[in-house]
């Protein structure tokens, strides 16, 4: 039950702080936020489970009852974690309350609305990453894009409204594909499922109990299928060429909404792809290898690329969330515990670094209103905290070592060069590798023009050392970072053991 | 004699209409207070009456939903007046639906009729209208059909056209009616292609003698036609044009209670006359209607989406969208094969019109209550509406997801429901043209969620008055949206199990 | 002053096509199909009795035919609310509802319909 | 005995009339008579097979027809009265105030 | 059994803990946290010494002391800790000059004012601390790991003076450059790591054993489809990717030169011990491997042979006394990858010890002179300063001459063991290495001549400047690490005087072969002496061809040396580079070597990514933005179709319904 206590005491924290007062509301859902980051934590102490969750593994803090009766097909309420999803749902709860701490400053309008549409976000998210009935996890998957349409439309920046348009269009667009081609699937499967909960379908899928369906014979249904459930998930990743709703929204959006897209919601999409294309059809995606590793380096570099010639902080680094992102799908494709474990970790470890990243440049924006490489330069000179752990978090975005991010793209790195798919999966790797170069490249460009050199800055606000309140989600991001990357086995050992009963199925 | 006659129905059967009675019953209450009360009568009293009314109605045919009459469980279905009327689960369930949107729009209306005469008559009007559609729901034979048909629409033309002093009102009357008329008129004609047939209106006669390959083409142009018909009350192409303006220039509780409730009952009577007088095991080679349905929703989904996405003014785009929701709805009669899934597909039709009847209901009285406001039509009057009504933008924002087919909200598992039946009929195709609709869909439906909560105000305005009716209503309606979701199991599963023993 | 319908031909008449196109495809239909020979009706039955029964829901009719009980009752209400509707449209606000027109013997009426449809 | 082909036809040819009718005429009162054509032509087919099947169901229904056509009449001359009043003129294609 | 080496991880943490202390309370500290980091490595010291001591007494130690990531039916990723003659060697080199580098500091900044000491020393503090992890690892994956954070090091103390243009640039230039070449590093530990699943450098089960039962075919490895051979060339060649971008060999030298922007002392800890060390201390750490690849080898040694040479000419028209020693460090270094790749494992090791010594102590008294100069490092504005600063002089100069290999400073032996090992391979039947032997022979003179030209210039003639003429003093704790320095400088050569022993016939003399021989069967250098695939040839004999090799080389350094003191050695030497022509210009552009690699990032990646965003935007995103202006175009044309005349609905009804009654009819046989 302890899944269903988090999920409804964020739903009942989001009702209250939206009727809170404006004046109190940023306090109040801090403070109500912490909740479900101790809840999370508790889970994670009291974690005992084993295996993945899909594929007959033992499920965490279980629950399952039937929802609703439709067609041969039952509908449960179905909630559990695995290794897979427990770092997941820590990870969501603690980037929330972080962000929500990070708002103090940006947001001064409607705050308690504000407020309130994050937690019911976050719990929704909590949904998403512990739901294991296909229809309770849709239902959640698609409530996520309500609350961050608002929270771009309303307090994002001038293009807001199409920012929050695109991406709300864009996504459910994808959804819909998405679900189209599962739907598909589980007719496919005929009478060999009996409900729409994930182990259920995964397993009969793995055992080849898949039948034809609507005049496609099994493996074309099964690729038809893979094709559009990786389609849309895609988008949300988001994996080149779908990603260009991503930098609009991240542009547009407030800080903490940045941090909360970037953070998690993109991580929606590699966990999805991971539970659903990766763990259930790893046959198809074995052998779509070339196609899905090739569009994960072009991810990795063409994203890098893009990166390199924005000039906006944020843009660069909503671009550099493609980048990294293209290291998960290259690490799911591996089918070895180190890829498939590190794509998993990547997830935490990017939703970390990026939101730190995110939360810096929204720190400096604060205080300089601009975003622009351009505009001001020196800025450590004034603001030195805040510079130090923005090098700090640009380094470990870079991959440097003992901090999350290496350890994540590491273990792809690792996984994916010795992965047997395909023969030429150690050249993709050394490709996507090089992003490691272009990343260090863009990063190290643009805080050498905004932090470094003298100072000098055009507008005609005062540049001081911001308020404690703004840095201190930074310093907790950072030392996250660096206590994952020291020891990623604080994740890293329920990962794999979540991940290993998926890789039977590859390299077939 | 005469009474043996009468008698020979046990005394228990007819109360199975009961709904149908209170409604009509509560109909003539109100012109007698009317008539009592030579002055102005009051609203208050009125609009309560008629919710009483309707409600005691939703109560009894719940009631009896839920008792199982004329249901299988009892008995089967209950034919009354020699099979003229039938009273089975399918038309309790849409009598659910009809007396609940009637409930709401009268509420909401004791505000908006605040500044008008002649309420009596207008409320009146409303109780007879959906006395009609209750009895279409139950009629059994081509005659009642039509007869009732006609009960529902005649007040339904009045009451668009109810604003006198209004020239979109009356021009929405206008069109509404002289398209009604064609189509009432092609309808009987096509009723009457039928009888030249077959010999007979009642839909069991009719498909017992259906089966007459000499005479397909005949039968052709009149099951055609009857779908003709049938598209005018629900709104479908290509007999859909009067509804963007009768819609748009009516009353907007009206057009709540046109686009939800009496739609609503032109499915219902497609989905009796259809599957019940022209089985499709038993039709002659050339008159496969289903075909025909595919067709027409198809075209009716994709058409009033693209439409719907480049309007200007909100209740026009809702009229729109309400005619690309009569294509989903179309997909119960488009999906139907012989020996398929047919229960499921109809029943999930069905379960579909009883969440869109609350969130489509809901979406225009929160138009009535902009428009009692004052604030204007077009997408930009709303801009910032969010700040000054926040409850109710909440609302509309519920209906307008909702309607989107979004999560979660009732709509996603009614549209979901749907969608799922015809894949599992086999038409995938039919789901795809569906989905791919209702992601267009997002886009205007989302427009208005803009305008409202995104948009900063254009001016200032200032709202007088916080309507207890109207607020009373659309709360209602979001709460049933809302709720619809947990909710939704029992309500798909009583729809296709009375679905199913159509077949 | 009497006035004539005059036969007025033109382009205004080219949306009739539409209505002579269906009558071909009814015509075309019509005739290719083939139907049973009359029964007719006996002799000496009594048509009118008979539908006066049908309407009632009566098993006394020489000729067999459906109840239209159901029918009569909803058609009864319907005339009601047909009538409640259209005084209701047709009632001027603020006078005695529409007496200025039936007192006229219908000559407004007439000059809109007879006047306007020349243009 | 006339075959029934040939009501049918003038059952057809009388409602393509109609609908001739209402597609070219432009006042509100003729629309509303074209209507009754339609309807009656409803109506020979109800009388004529009335006759062909032996059964009084098409005459009874006939006359509820009529009666129906009626009662749609009286509404129709209210709200042609209306549009009267409001467009000072019964010509249908004036009211053109909403479109698109 | 608590023994010395549960200690060895002490050795690395200590300057960690000074680097938390500089960074929390650095502030509060005197001096800005320098004493703690002076604690901090002193202790490394004295705890590195004991370690040598207890390896000197013939054991070895090599321990998992924590296991990073666990791996669940997958190896183990695990940091652990390699103590053998090698690595307990660079752990003294690396303390003792963390600690000058440290005292140094304290005259070099605290007494020069500067703030942000806390940032200095908490970055001091983790730079010795990286390095010295490096030092120990025990495998492959960890070295890269303590590599990278050298790395991210070099850039926090090379930009220390983040508030100039310049160093922010030169600190991202370093970190980018050396960045390339770890990409080709992590790429070769992954490719390892896919190879022998392990990165273990020593024990049976590391990869260069594996390796080497490999090509006996008594083991099988993972080889990607490649011949065993070819794959470990191909690994090794990757690896070496790394190296090169640390070790700035060319083509990756360019970050060096430019990394003199940061604090000198940093310069020092850079290009002796830690950073620039790291490249070829990572080659010889895992010489076995290389060992097994002759065509890996013949590689380094060319890039060696050449970087030497290269760096070296441009040493010679710099103006700036740390832009001198810059391409010397370059140059040096490409000495001990000569030394490496022609099969001297010894000879590199020696060259790396000498070097770090002798390169520390010319940055720092570089840095002394810097102090006196008030920061002005142009060397044609000093001169005469001999006669100021003494202690500066004789250590500087003794650097010198160790740098220059005048015998029998130490760098004469060390650079004299290198080109030996290379000839004598050389002339084993190894054409390759023979012309790298001969560049780097060449780059002999050049080092003479331009390190005598910075001393002459420095030090020697008139004061050219008021500053020279009125230094600013130094203290004690700039003059006492010179001291120690200069001191070993000039002594450390000792240890290994081969050509002693080969001419005299002096047995045991050679120390460091004996100190190397002492590591563990697969990494002692004994091993290393069979694996490499060279055979020894010589001119007439051994001895002979040890004084034939001594002599040429210390001939063509007295001559580098002569010439610089004609040309230089005067009272007011005059620029003479003009005498060069073109080749001038050439050399003061570095061979446009910046520009090629500037043109690669500003003129060609850029344009690149500025192409990629404009497709992006235009393409990819024009078709997203496409398909909703088409869908609303469409929908603004489906609504026309609602004309608001009602006749022309019941015209579309009409002929709506006749199209589908003639459909119906047409598919229903209604006709017929």
């Amino acid at each position: 039950m302890i899944i269903e206590a988090l999920i409804g005491v964020t739903f009942l924290a989001a009702l209250v702080v939206f009727v809170a007062p404006d004046e109190y509301a940023g306090k109040l859902a801090a403070a109500l936020s912490a909740l479900p980051v101790l809840g999370s934590l508790w889970m994670w102490a009291q974690y005992d489970a084993s295996g993945n969750a899909l594929l007959g593994g033992s499920i965490a803090f279980e629950t399952d009852v039937v929802w609703l009766t439709l067609g041969g097909l039952d509908l449960h309420w179905f909630v559990g974690v695995d290794g897979i999803s427990l770092p997941l749902v820590v990870l969501t709860t603690i980037l929330t309350t972080l962000a929500i701490v990070s708002a103090w400053t940006p947001i001064s309008n409607r705050e308690s609305q504000f407020y309130g549409l994050m937690l019911f976000m976050e719990a929704n998210l909590l949904g998403v990453f512990t739901a294991l009935d296909f229809f309770a996890w849709f239902v959640f998957w698609e409530a996520v894009l309500v609350p961050m349409y608002f929270l771009i439309g309303v307090w994002g920046g001038p293009n807001r409204r199409y920012a929050a348009i695109k991406f709300f269009v864009y996504t459910n667009v994808a959804s819909l594909v998405m679900f189209i081609g599962f739907i598909a699937l589980v007719f496919g499967l005929g009478d060999s499922v009996s409900s729409m909960r994930l182990p259920e379908i995964a397993q009969a899928l793995r055992a080849g109990a898949l039948g034809g369906f609507a005049g496609l014979d099994a493996a074309t249904l099964k690729t038809v299928a893979f094709v559009a459930t990786f389609l849309g998930f895609a988008v949300k990743v988001p994996v080149a060429p779908l990603h260009t709703w991503l930098p609009d929204a991240h542009v547009e959006a407030p800080t903490p909404v940045s941090v909360m897209l970037a953070g998690v919601l993109l991580k929606m999409g590699t966990y999805a792809l991971l539970r659903f294309n990766f763990t259930m059809m790893p046959d198809v995606a074995t052998a779509l290898v070339v196609p899905i590793a090739g569009i994960a380096v072009i991810s990795v570099i063409y994203g890098a690329m893009l990166a390199l010639a924005q000039q906006d902080l944020k843009r660069i680094v909503a671009y550099s969330s493609v980048s990294s992102m293209g290291y998960v799908i290259l690490g799911l494709v591996a089918y070895t515990t180190y890829g498939v474990g590190g794509a998993t970790f990547q997830m935490i470890a990017h939703g970390l670094i990026s939101g730190l990243m995110f939360m810096a440049v929204g720190v400096i924006y604060n205080t300089t209103h601009t975003r622009m490489v351009g505009d001001m330069s020196g800025i450590a000179d004034r603001m030195p905290l805040t510079a130090g752990i923005f090098v700090a978090g640009a380094f470990g975005y870079m991959g440097l070592p003992l901090m999350a991010g290496f350890a994540g793209e590491f273990f792809i790195f690792k996984g994916s060069f010795a992965s047997t798919v395909h023969s030429a999966m150690p050249l993709f790797t050394a490709a996507a590798m090089f992003g490691i170069v272009i990343v260090a490249g863009y990063l190290l460009f643009a805080m050498q023009r905004t932090l470094f050199g003298p100072f000098s800055f055009d507008g005609e606000y005062e540049i001081t050392n911001a308020p404690t309140h703004d840095v201190a989600p930074l310093a907790v991001l950072l030392l996250l970072v660096i206590v994952l990357g020291v020891a990623p086995d604080l994740f890293f050992g329920m990962i794999q053991d979540a991940v290993n009963p998926i890789l039977s199925g590859g390299g077939l | 004699m005469f009474d043996l006659a009468l008698q020979a129905e046990p005394a228990a059967t007819w109360t199975a209409l009961a709904p149908a009675i209170l409604l009509g019953l509560t109909g003539l209450v109100l012109l007698g207070i009317d008539t009592i009360r030579t002055d102005e009568a009051s609203n208050a009293l009125l609009a309560s009456v008629s919710a009483g009314g309707s409600l005691l109605a939703f109560g009894t045919a719940a009631w009896f939903l839920v008792a199982g009459t004329g249901q299988e469980r009892t008995g089967g279905a209950i034919t009354l007046y020699g099979d003229a009327l039938v009273v089975d689960g399918m038309s309790l369930f849409f009598t659910l639906i009809f007396t609940i949107v009637t409930a709401m729009v009268v509420v909401a209306s004791y505000d908006y009729l605040r500044d008008h005469e002649h309420r009596a008559v207008f409320y009146s009007l409303v109780l007879f209208a959906a006395t009609g559609m209750t009895l279409l729901s139950m009629a059994n034979s081509l005659a009642t059909v039509f007869v009732s048909l006609e009960l529902a629409s005649l007040p339904s033309y009045a009451l668009v056209a109810f604003l006198k002093n209004d020239k979109g009102s009356v021009e929405a009357g206008l069109k509404y009616f002289l398209i009604g008329a064609v189509s009432s008129a092609v309808f009987a004609f096509g009723i009457s292609l039928v009888y030249a047939v077959t010999g007979s209106l009642v839909l069991g006669d009719v498909a017992a003698a259906v089966n007459a390959p000499e005479m397909a083409g005949v039968l052709g142009i009149g099951v055609l036609m009857m779908i003709g018909g049938f598209a005018f009350k629900t709104a479908s192409v290509p007999f859909h044009f009067w509804a963007p303006e009768a819609y748009e220039g009516a009353p907007a509780p009206i057009s709540a209670f046109l686009s939800s409730a009496s739609k609503a009952a032109g499915f219902a009577v497609a989905f009796r006359v259809f599957v019940e007088a022209f089985p499709l095991g038993a039709l002659p080679a050339g008159v496969d209607w289903v075909i025909a349905f595919q067709v027409l929703a198809v075209v009716t989904m994709t058409l009033g989406n693209f439409a719907a996405a480049t309007q200007e003014k909100v209740k026009r785009m809702l009229a729109y969208s309400s005619i690309g929701h009569a294509g989903y709805a179309l997909i119960g009669l488009a999906a139907l094969t012989a020996g398929g899934p047919n229960g499921d597909v109809l029943g999930a039709s069905m379960a579909h019109l009883l969440v869109y009847g609350f969130m489509n209901t809901g979406a225009f009285l929160f138009i009535a209550l902009v428009e009692h406001w004052g604030v204007g039509r077009t997408f930009e009057d709303y801009n910032g509406l969010a700040s000054t009504a926040p409850i109710a933008a909440v609302a509309m924002t519920v209906f307008m997801f909702s309607l989107a087919g979004l999560p979660p909200f009732g709509g996603f598992l009614s549209k979901y429901a749907l969608f799922y039946s015809a894949i599992e009929a086999g038409f995938w195709w039919l789901a795809a043209v569906g989905a791919i609709n209702s992601a267009l869909s997002l886009f205007y439906y989302s427009r208005v969620v803009k305008a409202m909560w995104i948009e900063s105000p254009s001016g200032d305005f200032e709202i007088q008055s916080r309507p207890v009716g109207l607020y009373a209503a659309v709360i209602f309606a979001g709460l049933g949206t809302l709720l619809l979701l947990p909710a939704f199991g029992p309500v798909i599963e009583t729809a296709q199990t009375v679905a199913a023993t159509l077949f | 002053m009497t006035t004539k319908p005059e036969l007025n031909l033109g382009s205004h008449l080219v949306p009739g096509l539409a209505a002579v196109a269906l009558f071909v495809v009814m015509a075309a239909t019509i005739l290719s199909a083939s139907f049973p020979d009359p029964q007719g009706f006996a002799g000496d039955a009594s048509i009118v009795a008979s539908i006066g029964y049908a309407m009632f829901n009566l098993e006394f009719g020489d000729i067999a035919g459906e109840s239209f009980l159901a029918a009569l009752i909803i058609i009864a209400i319907t005339l009601d609310v047909a009538l409640d509707g259209s005084i209701h449209l047709a009632r001027r606000e603020g006078d005695q509802g529409g007496s200025s027109l039936l007192a006229d013997g219908g000559r407004e009426l007439k000059q809109s319909l007879f006047e306007e449809d020349d243009d | 005995m006339v075959p029934p082909q040939y009501y049918l036809l003038l059952s057809a040819a009388l409602f393509c009339i109609g609908l001739f009718g209402i597609l070219t005429r432009r006042n509100a009162l003729l629309f509303l008579m074209s209507v009754e054509l339609m309807l009656n032509a409803a109506n020979i087919n109800l009388v004529a097979f009335s006759n062909v099947w032996g059964n009084v169901t098409g005459q009874t229904f006939g006359l509820f027809m009529m009666a129906l056509a009626a009662a749609e009449v009286a509404i129709g001359i209210g709200i042609i009265l209306v549009l009267y009043r409001n467009f000072d003129d019964v010509d249908v294609t004036k009211a053109t105030t909403m479109r698109w | 059994m608590v023994g010395i080496f549960d200690f060895a991880p002490a050795i690395v943490l200590l300057p960690f803990v000074s680097f938390l202390v500089a960074l929390a309370v650095g502030d509060r500290l005197p001096k800005g946290g320098a004493l703690a980091g002076i604690a901090a490595t002193a202790g490394s010291l004295l705890l590195a010494a004991a370690t040598f001591l207890t390896v000197a007494g013939g054991r070895t130690y090599d321990a998992t002391i924590y296991t990073w990531a666990e791996g669940i039916e997958a190896v183990d990723l695990t940091f652990g800790i390699l103590i053998d003659p090698l690595s307990a060697m660079m752990l003294l080199i690396v303390t003792l000059i963390a600690f000058l580098v440290h005292v140094f500091s304290l005259g070099y900044m605290n007494d020069e004012g500067e703030v942000g000491l806390p940032r200095y020393y908490a970055g001091l503090g983790l730079f010795t601390a990286s390095m010295l992890g490096f030092v120990v690892a025990d495998n492959l994956l960890m070295a890269f790991m303590f590599f990278e954070l050298v790395g991210l090091c070099s850039y926090l103390l090379i930009g220390f003076w983040f508030r100039e243009p310049g160093p922010p640039s030169a600190a991202k230039k370093a970190f980018l450059v050396t960045r390339f070449g770890d990409y080709f590093f992590l790429v070769g530990v992954v490719a390892v790591f896919a190879t022998f699943g392990t990165a273990a450098f020593s024990g049976s089960e590391s990869f260069p054993v594996l390796a080497e039962a490999a090509l006996h075919g008594e083991a099988t490895v993972n080889t990607f489809g490649f011949a065993p051979q070819t794959w470990f060339t191909i690994v090794g060649l990757l690896v070496l990717g790394g190296v090169v971008g640390k070790s700035a060999q060319f083509p990756l030298h360019t970050w060096l030169p430019d990394a003199m922007e940061g604090p000198t002392p940093v310069s020092a800890l850079i290009h002796a011990a830690t950073m620039v060390a790291a490249g070829v201390y990572l080659v010889a750490r895992m010489y076995g491997f290389y060992a097994l690849s002759p065509d890996a080898l013949a590689i380094i040694a060319l890039i060696g042979g050449f970087t030497a040479l290269f760096a070296a000419t441009m040493g010679v028209v710099k103006r700036e006394i740390k832009q001198v020693l810059a391409y010397s460090t370059i140059s040096q270094y490409g000495y001990m990858m000569l030394a490496l790749g022609g099969g001297g494992y010894v000879a590199a090791t020696f060259h790396l010890m000498t070097h770090a010594f002798f390169k520390a102590l010319l940055f720092l008294g570089a840095g002394s002179v810097i102090i006196a100069m008030h920061h002005n490092e142009d060397m044609w504005d000093m001169g005469g300063l001999k006669e100021k600063m003494p202690v500066t002089y004789y250590a500087f100069l003794s650097g010198s001459l160790a740098l220059a290999g005048i015998f029998p400073f130490s760098g004469f032996w060390s650079k004299d063991e290198v080109l030996y090992e290379t000839l004598i391979h050389g002339l084993g039947g190894s054409p390759v290495l023979l012309a790298a032997y001969a560049m780097g022979l060449l780059a002999v003179f050049f080092t003479g001549f331009y390190t005598f030209r910075m001393v002459f210039l420095t030090f020697h003639g008139e004061p050219r400047t008021q500053t020279a003429s009125d230094p600013h003093s130094v203290r004690w704790n700039v003059k006492g690490p010179l001291a120690v320095l200069g001191v070993l400088a000039a002594t450390t050569g000792l240890v290994n005087m081969v050509p002693v022993e080969k001419l005299l016939g002096i047995g045991g003399i050679d120390f460091l072969h004996q100190w190397l021989d002492m590591s563990t069967e697969s990494l002692n250098a004994h091993h290393y002496g069979e694996l490499i695939p060279y055979s020894s040839a010589y001119i007439g004999g051994e001895a002979t061809t040890v004084a034939i090799g001594a002599g040429v080389s210390l001939g063509l350094a007295l001559a580098g040396a002569g010439l610089a003191h004609l040309l230089y050695n005067v009272p007011e030497p005059v620029e003479h580079t003009d005498r060069l022509g073109g080749i001038k210009t050439l050399l003061y552009n570095n061979y446009y070597q910046d520009e090629y690699q500037v043109w690669l990032a500003n003129g060609v990646t850029r344009p690149v990514a500025r192409v990629a965003n404009k497709f992006d935007q235009g393409v990819v995103d024009g078709v997203v933005n496409g398909v909703s202006s088409v869908s609303l175009f469409s929908g603004s044309r489906v609504r026309r179709i609602q004309t608001g005349v009602v006749s022309n609905y019941a015209v579309l009804l009409t002929l709506g319904l006749t199209a589908l009654l003639l459909a119906f009819g047409l598919l229903g046989g209604w006709f017929v």
